[in-house]
């Protein structure tokens, strides 16, 4: 009927409170909504059969736009955008072709090149690791931005990279994520940095019982642990669902990177950290930002050849 | 002379189990703070309530009169697979397979390719169990089990790896040429001017689901292997009497039962909108097929039936959820209670039926 | 005699399971130190009866008094409190532990297993010496013979103190040196004051050592008398409810050509047990050969050998050719085929599916009959319908209805479905293993004729009975097996109950004559 | 490898039995006295809600820890109710409990927390946490460079939390009250015969309740370690199949106490190596001898048998030799010719690890292992009136 009920988020398997990328996403249309004291329809799936059906369903309630977070959304939006040319969607992490969707992807292995020169200033055993959630590109992705970061600040350092697991449940294994902490501190390991989801709760944890360094992600995740967490790759999932609820009905389809330079990815600095982030490491940091920004730097991107020329999966 | 006639059993012992199960999931509702004639209002209207809910709801329900018949077939032999979740994934495998490898020019081929590999395949995932519960004894429920995890790994394996789109981040194969798309019950409607079922996955397989029922019903009522599964499945002892060989329709059974799962992945890989396998394309129906074919009493009729109230539920579950702050799992919570009283708790439900009766016999007499 | 209070007094005693009325109003008394009989036909209680006064089942209606108490039984606790024990028909014992451990189950003596087995242990020694009831304490229940099994569940009752014991069916199981072994324990244990209930289908038990006995019938008591006041014709007569009739009426036997010829047949079964070893005999067209024999001795095996439901070696002849005693022709189906029907020892168990319409019943085995096949892929239900009806109608069972399932009919009436689905066959060799068990007299003349004119139609029959006196009756030539082997043929004209009674003993057949 | 990678793997594994071995324990209690539970999964998944919902809200983790076992009793009465009173079938009511167990939990977790259907992460306090043994190291870095000595101790032996050392003490515990009391003997003839039983004057009724909920504390204490001891909360379906897994070590286990540690030790030892080395390589050879070799074998097996064996082994033998061949061909490049082909490693897909403990457990079903005979009565009913 062309009334719209305002816009609309639907979150991925994780769950809307998985302190990370989901809920990253909740932070922003929940900014947005404070801000200018409106609502927002929100849905978390619980399988995937559900997808299209979420979509089609706020599509068919006006809800406009419509923002999803997730690349597993892809497949099921690309069915379901065409049926609703009036609503606009957005997609985050992932590319869909069609005029009225809008796809956001970060450049998470900028972000993870900064936190990668962090952990391996920080590690005092020159070893250095990393926890996937799930196999996919996307995450390898983070792990060699990660790599790459951590052999640029340290040219000796090694870096350990587990995945998880090949579903998406291992996005949601924290048992899983502890004890694969484990095993890499035992493989000397003293910085790591999980890019799992709900299963980084558990690598985050294990690294804090064990008081060995963390690296959180996507949102900052630097209060779970106060003094534990090095720092968090912020990749400014809020920022894109607040920009989408704010431009509403107008949002502009197409293709959008968030990178460094664009505040889209970067890491945390605050009172939770500040003793363990030293002025030289961020000044080393920053430094590598700019150039980044610059283009004076440029960190390979896994995706863009499925090749990670520092470490082996 | 039987203690109750047979319409109480068929009919009236089912209705007090499901309104029993009603009554245990009101009480949930409330205990999550929501008013349960509002949420079955929902739930009702999420089911029915319109044409494209319909069609979700008649999606579903194929898949589980697919699973429903292939839990009593196994049942009528006294066999309880449990396995249909994974036969289900082995299915998709087959027809994924099939749709994506080999070209196919059109749907009715594709139809009958696809389905034919998916009964393969899940007939086969079906015979190590079946070989052991005939030729060692080793209990089925416990085999099938394991191969439903098994079967879970060997799809992730393919989906991803072998089988993955270089660049997909999901755990899917490519999405089937459009050839091998299954017309929807929306195409076959609008081949009449209608709008039916809108934008809903429900499909031509759901017939392919109806001849399914025809066809069980045929075997195990008026064929000679029919005779002998439900022989063996009433007396072990007496089949063997009639030279009924108990490791050829243990196998047969299963492998029967096996493919009528495997043939569900017709429905949720060819037939859905983006017609692909993902890696958890079973979603429980291997499971809710139990509870179908309890409630069925292991009857195609009776499973039809139990079929769709499951898809309702289902689909009506997960209206609820999208319009309330209950998960989708609300449904999972129904499904066992329903299970529970239907099947575990049956006894409770017809002891006092059969003694109500049987006073009513006596003080007739 | 009236100042001494009953020691077992049972008042109006009623109990239905379901719609079966296993119990009607039963009342019952037996004095202190004596041996008291119940006997009465398949189903009609008696089992019931005691295990309600073992407290195993719940009466509905009904009063129990001990020693002239009023006694509440509402589980066996308290019957074995009240000096109640009781040998089941089917024992009740775990398979899988010792002897030590089935007395001492749910008799122990604290929270700690190993006081009261040592207890046990000294106390089963002075059982054995005073009873003769030796058995190794330490052998697993699953490891040693029937009879050794029914000892220790006597030493069950003896260890728990009973001073009522109540022993239901005790011989079946037993061989005759091994039943009078078990009347002098209980000789010597009536000497001490004990009460016995014996329950048993043999009137010549209850005549050897009873002092009373009661006849049920149909969940009905109908008589309690002295056993010297009695006699076994009377009792048959009370317990069936009419003057019994023992011979069958029938034509000498005029045998022919060989129709089943079984040559050194043997059967080792999976533990390694020799079931058959080395049976041959020989039944020819127009005679009916009985195999006597105390259950348990080969007879199952035989029965089942022949029938294509057991693997053997050896050699079985069918009119002259061989029969498939291991490969791919072995099963029941290949024996249908060549002619060989079989009405089986257990109906409800292998002969019927109890849960499927007498219609169907009739089918059963024969299912891959072309009469029965509307076409190459489905059957012809009605065909099948009909042809029940026709049967039903001749074979004369009741209610002549197909369309109830098999458990709805009486045992008789089943009986009479199997038997007529086999007869009707036409088969050149018939398998009986006990037609009668179990069925009414009326039945059993009924049965026993169409046996009978089935032989005199020129088929061979083979019947295997557990009845004496059915054996006796039907057969133109007896077998008898005892320990898989057959002990020798006699005819019966030219032989009586005593000979054979030894010769299934295990006498030798040189021994015996 | 190193001693301190043994080390590690037997600590893992042990830290991964303790659930497993709580729970196939508590199988054991039930389908010893003959009530067979398919539902330990859906108990010890109640269980880690409650306990970890509890602990969250009190601070204090015992509270939790009687909670979780408070629900897990909760639903075994039910299964007692199912199985014993009502004398349903034990496999139905079992799958009822998982699904209830995995529906419920999401949907109150919701509910109470609206955090996606999980419990927020607890506080230390509000956990069980890791035991320090005096003069133990605590942390890896320090114990990778002490003596072996100091590793096993301080690796291995310290470090658990409470409910590990407990788990372990269940099983002398449970060997003691099988066959050592007067409740254990009963209870296991109950599960052979449950006529004797009955007949010998105990309530059948009464002893399998008990045992079902004997069961039910296990699983409620393994159901807590999961998610206040390994984990720090409750996560959706966190149990990940633990429950059939202990179903299947019980079988391995024949159904005894002691072979039952054994035989989740063994299975935890493959979560742990699926761990421990992420990437496990095997040698291209090494697969065609143990493919083609249990193939062989198979066909050599079943060529003795029938039709039937042949037909179904064969073609297994066939499956088997083509994943051979086919991992051969697939490292078999344009550089290294067909026997060099044979001398690379492959990855082996973790999928298959992860599937181990479930080939596992058919292999040992079929009986090549030993033959497993369930307790004679188990599963059905105890039925004296039809
Ligand atoms: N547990 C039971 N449940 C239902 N019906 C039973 C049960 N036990 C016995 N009956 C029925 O009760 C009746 C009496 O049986 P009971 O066993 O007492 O007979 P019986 O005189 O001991 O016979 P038999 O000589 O064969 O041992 C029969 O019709 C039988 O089928
Ligand atoms: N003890 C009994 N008291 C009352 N009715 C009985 C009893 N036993 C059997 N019946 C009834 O008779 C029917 C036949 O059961 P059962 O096989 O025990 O009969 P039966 O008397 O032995 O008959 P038949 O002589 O044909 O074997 C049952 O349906 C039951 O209703
Ligand atoms: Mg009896
Ligand atoms: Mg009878």
């Amino acid at each position: 009927d062309g009334h719209s009920a305002g816009p609309a988020i639907i979150y991925d398997l994780g769950g809307k409170f998985d302190k990370s990328f989901n809920e990253s996403a909740f932070n922003g249309a929940q900014r947005w909504a404070e801000e200018n004291g409106s609502e927002f329809a929100e849905f978390e799936i619980t399988a995937d059969a559900q997808r299209e059906q979420a979509i089609r369903r706020f599509a068919e309630d006006g809800n406009n736009p419509i923002v999803m977070a997730g690349f597993s959304w892809a497949t099921a939006l690309g069915t379901a955008a065409v049926d609703y040319p009036d609503t606009k969607f957005v997609i985050i992490d992932m590319v869909v072709d069609a005029p009225n969707v809008r796809s956001v992807v970060f450049n998470e292995h900028e972000g993870s090149f900064l936190v990668g020169m962090m952990a391996a200033e920080a590690s005092e055993t020159d070893v250095v690791s990393f926890v996937g959630g799930m196999d996919i590109p996307l995450i390898r992705r983070f792990a060699c931005g990660y790599a790459q970061g951590a052999l640029a600040a340290n040219p000796d350092a090694t870096v350990i990279a587990n995945m998880t697991g090949t579903t998406p449940s291992a996005w949601n294994d924290p048992v899983k994520g502890s004890e694969l902490t484990l095993s890499q501190i035992s493989q000397g390991s003293d910085v790591v940095f999980a890019a799992a989801g709900g299963t980084g709760i558990g690598v985050l944890q294990t690294a804090a019982d064990e008081g060995i360094l963390s690296i959180g992600v996507d949102a900052n995740q630097n209060y779970l642990h106060p003094g534990q967490v090095l720092t968090s790759m912020m990749k400014r999932v809020d920022n894109a669902v607040y920009e989408s609820f704010a431009a509403g009905d107008m949002v502009e389809p197409g293709f959008n990177v968030m990178g460094i330079g664009n505040g889209g990815v970067g890491y945390a600095l605050d009172e939770f950290n500040a003793e363990l982030v030293s002025a030289e490491m961020q000044e080393m940091v920053d430094a590598a930002a700019a150039s980044i920004t610059a283009g004076d730097l440029t960190v390979h991107d896994y995706m863009s050849d499925e090749t990670c020329p520092v470490l082996e999966f | 002379m039987d203690a109750m006639p047979k319409w109480a059993d068929v009919v009236l012992v089912p209705v007090v189990s499901l309104l029993l199960a009603a009554i245990i999931s009101a009480i949930v509702f409330v205990a999550v703070g929501q008013n349960p004639w509002d949420a079955l209002k929902l739930m009702a209207y999420g089911a029915v309530g319109t044409s494209d809910f319909l069609g979700y709801t008649l999606f579903y329900a194929t898949n589980f009169i697919f699973t429903g018949l292939a839990v009593a077939v196994a049942f009528h032999a006294s066999l309880f697979n449990i396995g249909g979740e994974g036969q289900v994934l082995l299915g998709g495998l087959g027809a994924a397979i099939v749709c994506l490898y080999v070209p196919l020019p059109h749907w009715s081929l594709a139809l009958i390719a696809g389905a034919t590999a998916a009964a393969i395949f899940g007939a086969l995932w079906v015979v190590i169990p079946a070989y052991l519960q005939a030729r060692r004894g080793s209990h089925i429920v416990i085999t099938t089990i394991m191969f439903n995890f098994m079967a879970s790994g060997l799809l992730i394996f393919f989906l991803s790896g072998p089988m993955k789109p270089i660049g997909e981040m999901q755990v899917a194969t490519a999405v089937f040429p459009a050839a091998t798309h299954l017309p929807s019950l929306h195409d076959v409607a609008q081949m009449f001017g209608s709008e039916m079922f809108g934008r809903s996955p429900v499909n031509i397989s759901i017939f392919l689901a109806l001849i399914a029922c025809v066809g069980v019903w045929a075997l195990i009522w008026h064929t000679r292997l029919g005779y002998e599964i439900r022989s063996f499945g009433k007396s072990e002892s007496a089949a063997k009497y009639a030279g009924i060989s108990a490791v050829n329709i243990t196998m047969v059974a299963l492998l029967i039962s096996g493919g009528l799962a495997g043939l569900m992945a017709v429905n949720n890989t060819m037939g859905i909108n983006s017609p692909q396998l993902v890696d958890n394309a079973a979603g429980g129906a291997g499971f809710i097929g139990i509870a179908v074919a309890l409630m069925g009493r292991n009857h195609p009729v009776g499973i039809v039936i139990a079929a769709l109230l499951f898809g309702a539920l289902y689909q009506g579950g997960a209206e609820l959820s999208a319009a309330t702050s209950i998960p989708v799992q609300i449904v999972v919570v129904i499904q066992a209670l329903v299970i529970m009283f239907t099947g575990a708790l049956d006894e409770m439900v017809r002891a006092p039926i059969e003694k109500l009766f049987l006073r009513s016999q006596r003080a007739g007499e | 005699m009236s100042d001494i209070a009953p020691a077992i007094e049972l008042v109006g005693i009623s109990k239905a399971f379901g719609p079966v009325q296993a119990n009607k109003d039963i009342s019952i008394r037996v004095m202190p130190g004596t041996i008291h009989g119940i006997i009465g036909e398949n189903g009609a209680g008696k089992s019931t009866l005691m295990s309600i006064l073992y407290g195993f089942y719940k009466a509905d209606a009904g009063e129990v008094f001990i020693s002239g108490q009023k006694t509440e039984i509402p589980d066996s606790q308290a019957a074995i409190a009240a000096g109640i024990g009781m040998v089941f028909q089917h024992f009740k014992l775990v398979k899988n532990f010792s002897v030590l451990e089935n007395v001492v189950l749910g008799a122990e003596d604290g929270a700690l297993l190993r006081p009261s087995l040592a207890k046990a242990r000294k106390q089963l020694k002075s059982l054995a010496t005073e009873y003769e009831l030796n058995v190794d304490p330490d052998a697993i229940i699953e490891d040693i013979g029937v009879g050794m099994q029914q000892r220790v569940e006597i030493l069950k009752a003896l260890y728990r103190q009973a001073d009522i014991l109540i022993l239901d069916e005790p011989t079946g199981v037993l061989t005759p040196a091994e039943a009078d072994q078990l009347f002098r324990i209980l000789g010597r244990l009536k000497e001490e004051g004990k009460t016995i209930i014996l329950i048993t289908h043999k009137l010549r038990e209850i005549m050897d050592i009873t002092d009373t006995v009661s006849v049920m019938r149909r969940g009905e008591m109908m008589a309690t008398v002295k056993t010297s006041d009695t006699n076994p014709a009377d009792l048959a007569e009370r317990m069936v409810g009419r003057k019994v009739l023992l011979r069958v009426d029938k034509v000498p036997a005029q045998p022919k050509d060989v129709v089943l010829d079984v040559r050194d047949l043997n059967i080792t079964d999976d533990k390694g047990v020799h079931r058959l070893k080395g049976v041959s005999f020989q039944v020819r067209a127009g005679e009916i050969l009985g195999i006597a024999g105390v259950s348990g001795n080969g007879q199952s095996e035989l029965l089942e050998v022949l029938g294509g439901y057991e693997k053997a070696t050896g050699e079985i002849l069918l009119n002259g050719d061989p029969i498939d005693l291991t490969g791919a022709y072995s099963d029941g189906q290949s024996r249908r085929a060549r002619g060989i029907a079989h009405v089986p020892e257990d109906r409800q168990h292998e002969g019927l599916i109890m849960d499927f319409t007498a219609w169907e019943n009739t089918a059963f085995g024969y299912h891959h009959d072309p009469k029965y096949q509307r076409n190459g892929l489905l059957m012809d239900n009605a065909a099948i319908l009909k042809d029940a009806q026709e049967k039903m109608g001749r074979f004369d069972v009741r209610p002549p209805n197909p369309l109830l399932a098999a458990k709805n009919f009486s045992g008789g009436n089943q009986q009479k479905i199997v038997v007529a689905r086999e007869i009707e066959r036409d088969p050149d060799l018939l398998l009986v293993g006990q037609p009668t068990r179990g069925v009414d007299i009326g039945a059993i003349e009924f049965i026993h004729q169409q046996i009978v004119a089935l032989r005199d139609q020129g088929k061979a029959i083979l019947l295997v009975s557990v009845e004496l006196e059915e054996i006796m009756g039907l057969s133109d030539r007896i077998a008898v097996m005892f320990d898989g082997q057959i002990m020798g043929e006699r005819l019966p004209d030219q032989t009586n109950e005593k000979e054979l009674g030894l010769l299934m003993a295990g006498m030798k057949d040189g021994e015996a004559a | 490898m190193d001693f301190f990678t043994f080390v590690q793997l037997g600590d893992a594994s042990v830290r991964m039995a303790i659930p497993l071995l709580l729970a196939c324990l508590a199988g054991l209690f039930s389908e010893r006295a003959g009530i067979f539970d398919i539902g330990l999964e859906g108990k010890m998944l109640a269980a880690a809600f409650l306990s970890a919902a509890v602990s969250f809200a009190s601070g204090n983790v015992w509270l939790g820890l009687l909670a979780g076992i408070g629900i897990s009793v909760l639903l075994s009465v039910i299964h007692g109710l199912a199985s014993i009173t009502f004398k349903g079938n034990q496999l139905i009511s079992g799958v009822a409990i998982n699904f209830f167990a995995a529906g419920l939990t999401v949907v109150i977790a919701q509910g109470w927390f609206a955090q996606g259907g999980r419990t927020p992460s607890l506080p230390n306090d509000a956990r069980f946490n890791g035991l320090d043994f005096p003069g133990a190291l605590t942390r890896f870095r320090d114990k990778m460079q002490a003596s072996p000595g100091m590793q096993f101790y301080s690796e291995f032996v310290s470090g658990h939390s409470i409910l590990v050392y407990l788990g372990l003490l269940t099983v002398p515990l449970s060997w003691w009250i099988l066959y050592r009391t007067r409740f254990g003997l009963r209870l296991r003839a109950v599960g052979e015969a449950p006529e004797a039983v009955d007949t010998a004057g105990i309530s059948v009724v009464r002893l399998r309740f008990a045992a079902v909920a004997i069961c039910g504390i296990l699983c409620g204490i393994a159901g807590a370690y999961l998610s206040t001891a390994v984990q720090a909360g409750f996560t959706k379906d966190m149990t990940a199949n633990r429950g059939f897994i202990a179903l299947a070590a019980l079988i391995f286990a024949k159904w005894r106490p002691w072979h039952a540690l054994g035989a989740c030790l063994l299975f935890s030892l493959f979560f742990a190596i699926d761990i421990q080395f992420p990437r496990l390589e095997l040698r291209v050879v090494w697969i065609m001898v143990l493919l083609i070799g249990s193939g062989v074998a198979m066909t050599a097996y079943a060529l003795r048998k029938d039709k039937i064996d042949v037909i179904v082994l064969g073609g297994l033998s066939l499956v088997l030799a083509l994943v051979a061949l086919l991992a051969w061909r697939g490292e078999m490049s344009d550089e290294i010719g067909a026997i060099a082909a044979l001398f690379e490693t492959v990855r082996v897909p973790s999928q298959l690890i992860q599937s181990l403990p479930y080939l596992f457990v058919v292999i040992v079903l079929a009986g090549f292992v030993g033959k497993a005979i369930p307790p004679r009565a188990g599963g059905q009913p105890y039925v004296k009136e039809r």
